[in-house]
């Protein structure tokens, strides 16, 4: 038995196995060592948290220790990367505290906010140059793009609500229909790779070293 | 029953039956007794890199920026299989590809593949790792403005996009669009469908995706996943018609024994 | 260049140009366009009315930064609605930035002042709880066993408002907000599915379409549909804010977005046929 | 009257910065791109320290000896970074993994195929004629558009039976039409509070 990795397999499918259980039995027992389980997983996703900050580290200290291209650039997110932790843990508040919620507010809000929806910009500009019933297949997409955009615009409704009513009814037949039809194939999709990863067939979780 | 959860019997035994079916599934496979049917998306790319020869300008393929240790790990492996054969396709007609990468992990695996596609191609001396294969950033922006960098001024005649997607799909169909590439696109990260299908050429939706990777590689194990799927798939299909029609008819035995 | 090849290369910097003129203009001078409410919001809301004064409901904040232009104000309604009927609200964060989210919906709802509640016997937020569906499965399962305190450091046992809350057999209903894939079909599995829970889902406009399945099921028996769903809310509570706001810059900036596509059409048809007639 | 908090500035000039990359990659932009990265490391690790505080810790130091495990695997997952010992990660990952894949595939074979089946195998004919109308188009469109996603029965899509999954194509693509006019509301409605902020708070011309 490889230690390094036929352990971990054995860990992954016993652990898959109790959550099951946990569900489809009514084994007391099961159940209590599966709230065990869950409030572990609790903590190590909590450890698994500060993976991303130290592996920062790594990357753009090696970028500031060798003065590559955008160095500058790598020393501002460590430094940000700082102030956070320092003002979070410092205080002892964690995000509880006012000079911690005034950090936030100042500088992870304002990105964490504008860079999704700036990619309105390229709605419009694919909107312009690319929904186009240039065949079939972008016929049929346009169509119901075109109604569900005049339906969401409350100026179409307000003048005529059969906008409105289309829109509805896109939602209602022809969503609702294909959509659970997929929804179908993704679900056993899921079911099918996790039962594939429980008995071990499925590793690429273990890393390639 | 007492040991059982109430409501949920037919849950497990449907649970229950996944676990058999996949496992005989993937024996099947390995006894190659399992064909996956070829998807005209296929066949689009193999268009597409004849079309870059005639043109005589580069292919792009794109695997995204997924990893091997992340839930959409099964969507890179099938993002670098359709790579391995693009690379194959591309140094057999002599069309120049790039395959700009995002994750550090994949990178290697990929670099590998399209090696081993130039080596057995005998045109190993056509490739420039360095070159075709650039590491351009593990941060979705900058490696998306990498890529859109790239694209203009390398004008490619083809982009090929499959694996996981992010919101950085939209900019990738548009940009290629404007310069003029044709496009195949593929996800199974549902959110971004709407743009490759709006956007590109030919697309593979879903699990499309998944069994082009798995026809192109021939893994047994991808082929017999599949078939497994294509089972519950099947039995959804005949309960659902049969029960519809017998509901209509006011017996509504499907419908109850599902519930159960 | 004909006329219609220049449409087909409008640049950048004017598309940019007219979207952000049709953003600002609404803004400066609301239309109050009236809102024609969908089914979806309707039935949350309806679900959250018909419960009696007293019920538990469990309320997860699963967005952060990212989704808060849509999602806050959807929050700040529902809460609304939450306080009016005077529920008793167990909120808690499956999102890391939930935390950062609590203090500015809150901000807004005012809950002490306009309706009265007090934190800690009508309403308590547990904080961000790692793990996602770990996390629900766990407050669902058994609540004590695994929180310890709300977000502030008080024990639970001193917050009158968890007294007697043990799970899932204790919670009326579940709501959430979110803008990821795992969280929203989370709530399904581990309330609907685990324990047979009501649940109100809201989530981006854009993640609409692959939850619709989970409402035609029943699993989710109401919907907020992003910004819109936010806007319908605060309609039908009657506290009206950003997104009724929003609504009005929608139907300018969209229009453009119709027009957009429209010019596309045309002349992407017109320079086909004349190229058809030079060939 | 122009804002003069620091804080709103801050905000203000983030928020011009993180929009500017729709023209091109630039400065502005990366300064808006690292802090973004930076803070939410940070944030992140913060939120970690508190979780494990909260639920590790609390638990440990009220004499539930057993917690020291968790705390064993929680440092084991940092040995991701070593060449050497790169194995000990593997433990707690699969923990992880374990769990994370049995709790949402146990649940999901449950609401993603058997109750979605037995929503399909439901009475065709409705109250009304639109009702029936309705009825018929979502249950094409569901099984249309699963026979499109068998690869491994070659006869479904060919001959006559071929125009199923065609339809289901057909079909799915009116539905991702659907999807693309609720993202660029998605989209709009996201942009338009920033619009709001800078308007209002920096502005402060609403």
């Amino acid at each position: 038995m490889d230690y390094r990795r036929d352990i971990p397999l054995v860990i992954t499918f016993l652990i898959g196995v109790i959550a099951v259980m946990d569900y489809y039995t009514t084994f007391t027992s099961v159940k209590d060592v599966f709230t065990i389980i869950k409030n572990w997983g609790i903590v190590l996703e909590a450890f698994a948290l500060g993976l991303g900050a130290v592996n920062l580290f790594r990357v753009h200290g090696r970028r500031i220790s060798q003065r590559s291209t955008d160095w500058i650039f790598s020393a501002l997110l460590l430094f940000m990367l700082v102030l956070f932790v320092v003002v979070g843990l410092g205080t002892g508040q964690y995000e509880a505290g006012t000079q911690y919620q005034w950090i936030y507010n100042s500088f992870f809000l304002p990105i964490g906010s504008t860079m999704y929806s700036s990619l309105a910009f390229y709605m419009a500009f694919g909107a312009y140059r690319v929904l186009r019933a240039r065949n079939l297949d972008a016929f049929l997409l346009f169509v119901t793009a075109i109604f569900v955009i005049l339906g969401n615009t409350p100026i179409f409704p307000a003048t005529a609500p059969q906008f409105f009513y289309i829109r509805e009814w896109i939602f209602t037949a022809i969503v609702g229909g294909t959509y659970r039809g997929i929804r179908i194939g993704v679900g056993i999709g899921a079911v099918v790779i996790g039962i594939r990863t429980l008995i071990g067939m499925e590793t690429g979780y273990l890393g390639r070293r | 029953m007492a040991i059982l959860t109430p409501d949920r019997i037919v849950p497990l035994v449907a649970f229950v039956l996944a676990w058999f079916a996949t496992y005989y599934a993937i024996q099947l496979g390995k006894q190659g007794k399992i064909r996956i049917r070829r998807l005209p998306g296929l066949d689009a790319i193999e268009e597409t890199v004849g079309r870059a020869v005639e043109m005589g300008r580069p292919i792009f393929d794109i695997i995204g920026m997924g990893s091997f240790t992340d839930i959409y790990a099964t969507q890179t492996v099938a993002g670098l299989s359709i790579l391995s054969y693009v690379a194959t396709l591309c140094a057999r007609l002599g069309a120049k590809l790039y395959a700009p990468q995002a994750n550090p992990g994949v990178m290697p695996v990929a670099i590998e593949l399209v090696r081993d596609a130039y080596t057995a191609e005998g045109k190993l001396e056509d490739l420039d790792v360095e070159e075709q294969l650039p590491f351009l950033s593990t941060e979705q922006f900058a490696w998306a403005g990498g890529i859109i960098g790239m694209a203009v001024r390398l004008k490619p005649a083809a982009n090929i996009m499959i694996g996981p997607f992010w919101a950085e799909s939209m900019m990738f169909a548009e940009t290629f669009d404007r310069i003029g590439a044709m496009q195949v696109g593929g996800t199974a990260r549902m959110y971004q469908i709407p743009f490759f299908a709006a956007l590109c050429d030919y697309i593979l939706i879903g699990e499309e995706m998944f069994a082009a990777g798995a026809y192109v590689s021939g893994d047994p194990q991808q082929i017999g996943s599949i078939a497994s799927q294509d089972w519950y798939k099947l039995a959804a299909l005949i309960l659902g018609i049969i029960g519809a029609i017998l509901a209509t008819g006011n017996i509504t035995i499907v419908g109850d024994l599902l519930v159960m | 260049m004909s006329v219609l090849e220049k449409l087909t290369a409008i640049p950048r910097e004017i598309v940019i140009g007219l979207v952000v003129i049709a953003m600002i203009i609404p803004t400066l001078n609301p239309l109050g366009l009236p809102i024609m409410t969908g089914q979806m919001a309707k039935d949350w809301y309806n679900a959250v009315e018909e419960l009696p004064a007293g019920s538990v409901v469990l309320f997860d904040i699963g967005y952060g930064s990212g989704g808060y232009p849509s999602l806050g104000p959807a929050n700040i309604a529902v809460f609304h609605q939450f306080f009016d009927k005077e529920l008793k609200v167990i909120i808690m964060a499956t999102a890391l930035e939930g935390s950062m989210m609590y203090p500015l919906i809150m901000d807004a709802v005012n809950p002490e002042t306009r309706h009265g509640a007090v934190y800690g016997e009508d309403y308590v937020f547990l904080g961000y709880i790692a793990g996602v569906q770990t996390a629900m499965a766990g407050v669902l399962g058994d609540l004590p066993a695994i929180v310890s305190t709300d977000y502030l450091g008080t024990p639970i046992g001193q917050i009158e408002v968890l007294n007697g809350i043990r799970g899932a057999q204790d919670i009326d209903v579940v709501g959430y907000l979110t803008t990821a894939g795992g969280t929203s079909e989370g709530w399904v599995y581990q309330a609907y599915s685990a324990y047979g829970l009501p649940v109100l889902g809201g989530f981006l406009s854009m993640m609409t379409t692959s939850m619709k399945p989970y409402y035609d099921t029943g699993q989710l028996i109401g919907v907020i549909d992003g910004v819109k769903g936010a806007a319908d809310m605060e309609y039908l509570t009657g506290y009206p804010g950003d997104a009724i706001q929003s609504s009005d810059v929608l139907s300018f900036s969209q229009t453009l977005v119709v027009i957009f596509i429209i010019v596309g059409n045309i002349s992407y048809w017109g320079s086909r046929g004349a190229r058809k007639e030079g060939e | 009257m122009v804002a003069t908090d620091p804080q709103i500035w801050i905000a203000a000039f983030l928020t011009i910065a993180a929009t500017s990359f729709v023209f091109r990659d630039n400065f502005a932009f990366k300064i808006s791109q690292y802090t973004f990265i930076g803070v939410a490391a940070g944030h992140a690790l913060v939120m970690g320290v508190k979780n494990i505080r909260d639920y590790g810790w609390t638990k440990l130091a009220g004499g539930e000896v057993i917690y020291a495990v968790v705390f064993l695997l929680g440092i084991m997952l940092y040995f991701r970074f070593s060449k050497e010992y790169y194995w000990l990660y593997r433990y707690p990952i699969a923990f992880l993994v374990g769990n994370g894949v049995g709790i949402s595939i146990r649940a999901g074979i449950h609401s993603d195929f058997t109750l979605q089946v037995a929503a399909t195998a439901a009475p065709l004919l409705a109250s009304d004629a639109m009702g029936t109308f309705n009825n018929l188009v979502i249950f094409i469109g569901c099984i249309t558009a699963l026979t499109h996603f068998v690869f491994t029965y070659e006869g479904i899509h060919k001959g006559t039976l071929g125009y199923v999954p065609k339809v289901g194509r057909w079909m799915m693509l009116m539905a991702f039409g659907a999807s693309f006019g609720n993202t660029v509301m998605t989209r709009f409605g996201m942009y338009q509070g920033r619009i709001l902020f800078l308007l209002r708070e920096w502005l402060q011309i609403v």
